[in-house]
């Protein structure tokens, strides 16, 4: 075990899956020279040289659907996003193409597209978004969204092994901010596997991301201030999700909050909020509390950007209104 | 104005030595469009029996182009192929009863009821499904050519288009990336003059899609796609020059499309005079009257071709109609691939 | 009043709008010359002219941020995708350009997007879905679904007028299947009200498209067997969507089927069963249940469709288990 | 290969007379250049003090190619500008004050805090805020000139994009839809020979990217991008080409990006040798000494200028710095417009 940040994770990941299996390479955006926008990818290029570390002119289509034909050849791309928001140019590669590939003709498609996302740093509109709400509604694909860097790494790697194509939303504001244990060696962390990242038993919080930090301090907030017992549950993927660890933490606390950063309507939330109502209705004691970002696009200024993310003190009032229900 | 290279046309025997085809090779050749033209009018056929479910579209004019393309490519190469591509299928191998079962919705169709008409591919035989969205193929073509690239294999991708197709984002970005790496890869596009009901000259400003390529950094070349034998040498060449490190070739094959975008279109606003014009050029007729001038095929020998496809099609008919339609439960089988599908040699 | 076919009438409500308003002109793939894949816009061409009747060539995304530069000069476009499934070749336009330019510098966006959607015609995976799921998750557009030749009419009319970019979702399985009684002359809908398709007190039906018909006739089936009265709620529009109505309904009823024929997962009835379970939780006398596709692309074949589109069976048994509940 | 026609450098008074521009417009120009650099000089002290939250991006080493294109453009014309084209907005007559503000996040920038950075624009002005989703407002700008094609307007429609950029497909379907209508559109390409940290060799194949014009059947222009007359004179050319039905243009500005990709890059990947001779061609100092040389400006002159700037921004980052941060409740506002907002003149 050694202490690393969660970016850090994400390249020990890269780098050592690429050390492994000779079949994956990446491309993107100034990925190479540079490093990636983010530094994910710094010194890969002089490791695995420019055949495996390729710095792609600016197509999002053409890195992706690339990628594609390159993983029906036997290869294990690993693209990136240089923002998830840019994701949008790639859509019809993705949802068309490498999401129905499988199911049309038997064919598997192995990518990994990594998606740089999130705000908290008036990145405005174009360079703050989660767009994981849009492809949670896409049979074909998985996603995966690690809160901590254990899971960074560990998703990254069975992101890479997986035989589909699946999304990797790497939250940029926990990319330097949030360090923690990692496991040494290889470390792969299961799709479908929620983690329960802090135990309680009167409310739950459903949660993913970066999410699962502000949840957590709402937590303790709550815990410190009257005793109440919250229990995050952090989905760790969206595509698959368990529904199974969901449900039990519900069937606990007979409460529940949908925490996420991406926006209200049809977001995966929704979905969340949805299933639980449908499937253990009987156990509930109060509604589903969705809590997320509102309908608008994600604002540049300070004061709205904050407006606009679920704060620390959003999620205190809906625990207690919840309590208090 | 640039100008693509024009082929000129292989005229004479010689030709054909140069072009690395012996008696057999132009006889698989006739044989591939026969079959291919066979297997869509069997289609026609089905269709007004109603045992095609939706649409049916076919390739009437583009055998030659199609054919002449994939006789070209060697067994390792791979290909995208587009909607009037079905010699391409033909000529790699696929079986025809696979097909007419794929136009049924049939299991034994080669995407087992999942898709239908052409969008379809045997991946084994070097062949990609296409989706509709056209010509989200061309990136995936390149994918493959930077995978060989990578892989320092000696194998070359095509990736067809439509005329039409060549507006769209994806076959930019998909040649803008190919120019940059000089990837082996060849584009090939299927020019049959309309998009649907759209002319040429709705559809780009250029003279020549061949013309585009040099924006790419490579070369361009244009293609009468009613002669099997020159789409034949200027493929072969284009593919073993990109096999060679030689990079792109965009390769434009002009044909007129002799049908209705599908069956429901009567094509109305295609000139009578153009489709006269491309009656006379049909590239089956074509290359049968030139195979008999240069005394490659006899009657006889032609006879026998010909049965030889009839019965081969009749066969495929009877064998397709007996293959079952879908299980309603399995419909929920396969949206996710299990691990141990990458567990094959391909994948290794 | 006349009887008009759900096409007559879309075709109608354009036509008059290109009557009115000189700013109205169409652009898409195949509409001019052909009069359109579905012969919606037959006859237009020559009645307006080349100038005013665009046959496009195949690109989605010029089409779409054509339209959009268009609006912001003062015209009213409205742009036709061939097949609702082509609109993937355009989300970066709609989403990240047409949805947030009012948001981000208060310029209106008038643009309308028709999209011929739905399946039933073994049409295959391209050809048949309902993408309305992905766009009711971007904040900035508002969405249509038609279910009648009056609302397809009265409809189509107020996306021309409504100053935002709005996705107009003709179902291509009613246009000449369903017919029925247009008001004549100016009708508009206004969006954000639902129709009370069928009254009724037992059970509601929240749905919206083709679905319409599927509810009915399910209904008429128990209400023949049984006397169960089932009310059918369309929705008319997603974006904005009427939740008073929908409430209204529940508050009725107490039971709800969410029933939509886009596949399961995030589709936009995760987004009503959520509210409804937010909102009206004390009201529900048991778990909403949603009835949709299955998470899987649209198939070809005829067995594997009718497995994969709800049935008018599928709703009956919904019925009988949620009165059974 | 093809080749765009190159430009010819403006060199004298007389080649300035041919241009249409008078002494004063030639001084407007200076001034206009020297407030997009004190702009964005400033931004970086305000960014410096933290009062611009996010990141933070210039155009140093622009400023030439996008004043003269603005200047270029009538009145009525309109323009989406990218991200190194402050100088459009400048010359377009944008308030600097506003300017600062946006940066700040403040409610009197251009986006009134919901964007920031360059993404603003007043389309009161004739200008269409870009997206970061590079080069989108490509295909907006046609659309603008397919409206004054319908409405049969002279008006011009300009669309930019950075060399990187080009290699998206909205670029490709903008430039193709324009080039089959004709449509009054000239396309400007940034060419800054990079794209963050990707040299103009990873980013297409070909040699220059105005050789692309071809491809869609009209007109491209290289151009010195550090030359601010000859970027106007073929500016207006291509404007005044297309105003008059003579369809679109390709201009490519050749400069290089002087500083970084944004503040945090210290682009060490820019070969040394390549930003020393690109500071030795500076835009803004290059036409200053061409001024003194033909004796448009004097001592006294360039001092009045530069003071007249100085104090311009100064008070603009007085008033820019007065203007308050938007409430924090006001976040939902706004996400739809309501039916008054297209009861003006420029929607009637
Ligand atoms: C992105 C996209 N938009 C629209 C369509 C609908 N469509 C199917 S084929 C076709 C015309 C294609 O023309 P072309 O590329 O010339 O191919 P052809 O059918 O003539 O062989 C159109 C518009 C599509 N398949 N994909
Ligand atoms: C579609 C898209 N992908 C990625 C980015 C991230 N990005 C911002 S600027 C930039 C480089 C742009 O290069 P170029 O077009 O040459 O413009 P320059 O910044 O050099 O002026 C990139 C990759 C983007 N803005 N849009
Ligand atoms: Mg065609
Ligand atoms: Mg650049």
């Amino acid at each position: 075990m050694a202490t690393k940040t969660y970016l850090q994770a994400i390249s020990d990941g890269l780098r050592e899956e690429m050390r492994r299996d000779s079949r994956v390479f990446l491309i993107g955006e100034d990925i190479g020279v540079y490093g990636g926008a983010f530094k994910v990818t710094q010194g890969f290029l002089q490791e695995f040289g420019d055949d495996r570390v390729i710095d792609a002119p600016l197509s999002e289509t053409a890195i992706v659907g690339g990628c594609t034909g390159a993983a029906l050849m036997g290869m294990r791309p690993v693209c990136e996003m240089q923002f998830s928001d840019f994701v949008s140019c790639a859509f019809d590669q993705l949802v068309t193409v490498a999401a129905k590939q499988h199911y049309r003709v038997g064919t598997p498609v192995p990518i990994v597209v990594r998606l740089p996302s999130g705000g908290g740093f008036s990145g405005g509109p174009f360079h703050s978004q989660n767009p994981e709400g849009f492809f949670a509604h896409c049979p074909g694909l998985k996603i995966a969204c690690p809160a901590t860097p254990a899971d960074a790494k560990g998703l990254i790697v069975q992101a890479i092994r997986d035989p589909n194509p699946v999304l990797f939303f790497e939250h940029k504001h926990l990319y330097r901010r949030i360090k923690g244990e990692v496991p040494d060696g290889e470390h792969a962390v299961e799709f479908g596997k929620a983690r329960v990242h802090r135990e309680g038993s009167d409310i739950s919080i459903i949660t993913y991301g970066a999410m699962v930090y502000t949840a957590e301090e709402a937590a303790q907030a709550v815990a410190d201030r009257d005793g109440t017992s919250v229990e995050i549950v952090d989905l760790r993927t969206l595509t698959p999700w368990d529904k199974q660890a969901v449900m039990a933490s519900v069937a606990k606390t007979s409460k529940v909050i949908v925490l996420h950063e991406d926006t209200h309507t049809s977001g995966f939330g929704a979905e969340i909020a949805a299933t639980i109502a449908e499937e253990v209705f009987e156990n509930l004691d109060a509604p589903v509390r969705r809590l997320t970002a509102p309908d608008t696009p994600v604002p540049f200024s300070p004061p709205l950007e904050k407006a606009y993310l679920p704060q620390v003190e959003d999620v205190v009032t809906a625990i207690e209104e919840l309590s208090a229900y | 104005m640039a100008v693509a290279r024009e082929a000129t046309p292989v005229e004479s025997a010689a030709d054909v030595r140069d072009a690395d085809l012996d008696r057999e090779d132009l006889i698989q050749i006739y044989r591939n469009m026969l079959i291919t033209r066979g297997i869509e009018e069997r289609g026609h056929i089905l269709y007004r029996q109603g045992k095609i479910p939706g649409s049916f579209y076919t390739g009437r004019g583009n055998e030659g182009a199609a054919v002449g393309v994939a006789t070209a490519m060697r067994a390792h190469d791979v290909g995208a192929a587009v909607q009037r591509d079905m010699g391409v299928h033909v000529t790699r191998g696929t079986e025809p009863w696979r097909i007419f079962a794929q136009y049924m919705g049939r299991v034994d169709g080669l995407a087992a009821g999942r898709d239908g008409n052409v969008h379809m591919a045997d991946l084994r035989l070097g062949l990609i499904a296409m989706v509709s969205h056209l010509p989200a193929m061309m990136p995936v073509a390149v994918g493959c050519a930077l995978a060989f690239k990578i892989r320092k294999e000696h194998r070359v991708a095509v990736g067809w288009s439509g005329d039409g197709a060549m507006a769209r984002g994806d076959a930019h970005e998909a040649m803008n990336l190919a120019g940059v790496h000089r990837l082996p890869v060849v584009f090939v596009v299927d020019n049959n003059q309309y998009a649907y009901s759209t002319p040429n000259r709705l559809e780009f400003g250029v003279d020549h899609l061949a013309d585009r390529a040099e924006a790419y950094g490579f070369e361009g070349v244009l293609v009468d796609g009613t002669d099997v034998l020159t789409v034949y040498r200027e493929a072969h060449r284009a593919i073993e020059k990109a096999r060679e490190g030689g990079g792109p070739t965009l390769l434009e094959l002009v044909t007129l499309r002799m049908e209705g975008h599908a069956v429901h279109d009567d094509a109305f606003y295609v000139p009578r005079e153009l489709l006269e014009a491309y009656t006379k050029k049909d590239p089956i007729e074509r290359y049968r009257r030139w195979l008999k001038e240069q005394g490659v095929l006899d009657e006889v020998a032609e006879d026998a071709v010909s049965a030889d496809v009839k019965k081969l099609l009749g066969d495929a008919l009877k064998r397709a109609d007996e293959s079952p339609l879908p299980a309603p439960e399995s419909v929920l089988d396969g949206v996710y691939a299990e691990p141990e599908e990458l567990e094959t040699p391909h994948h290794q």
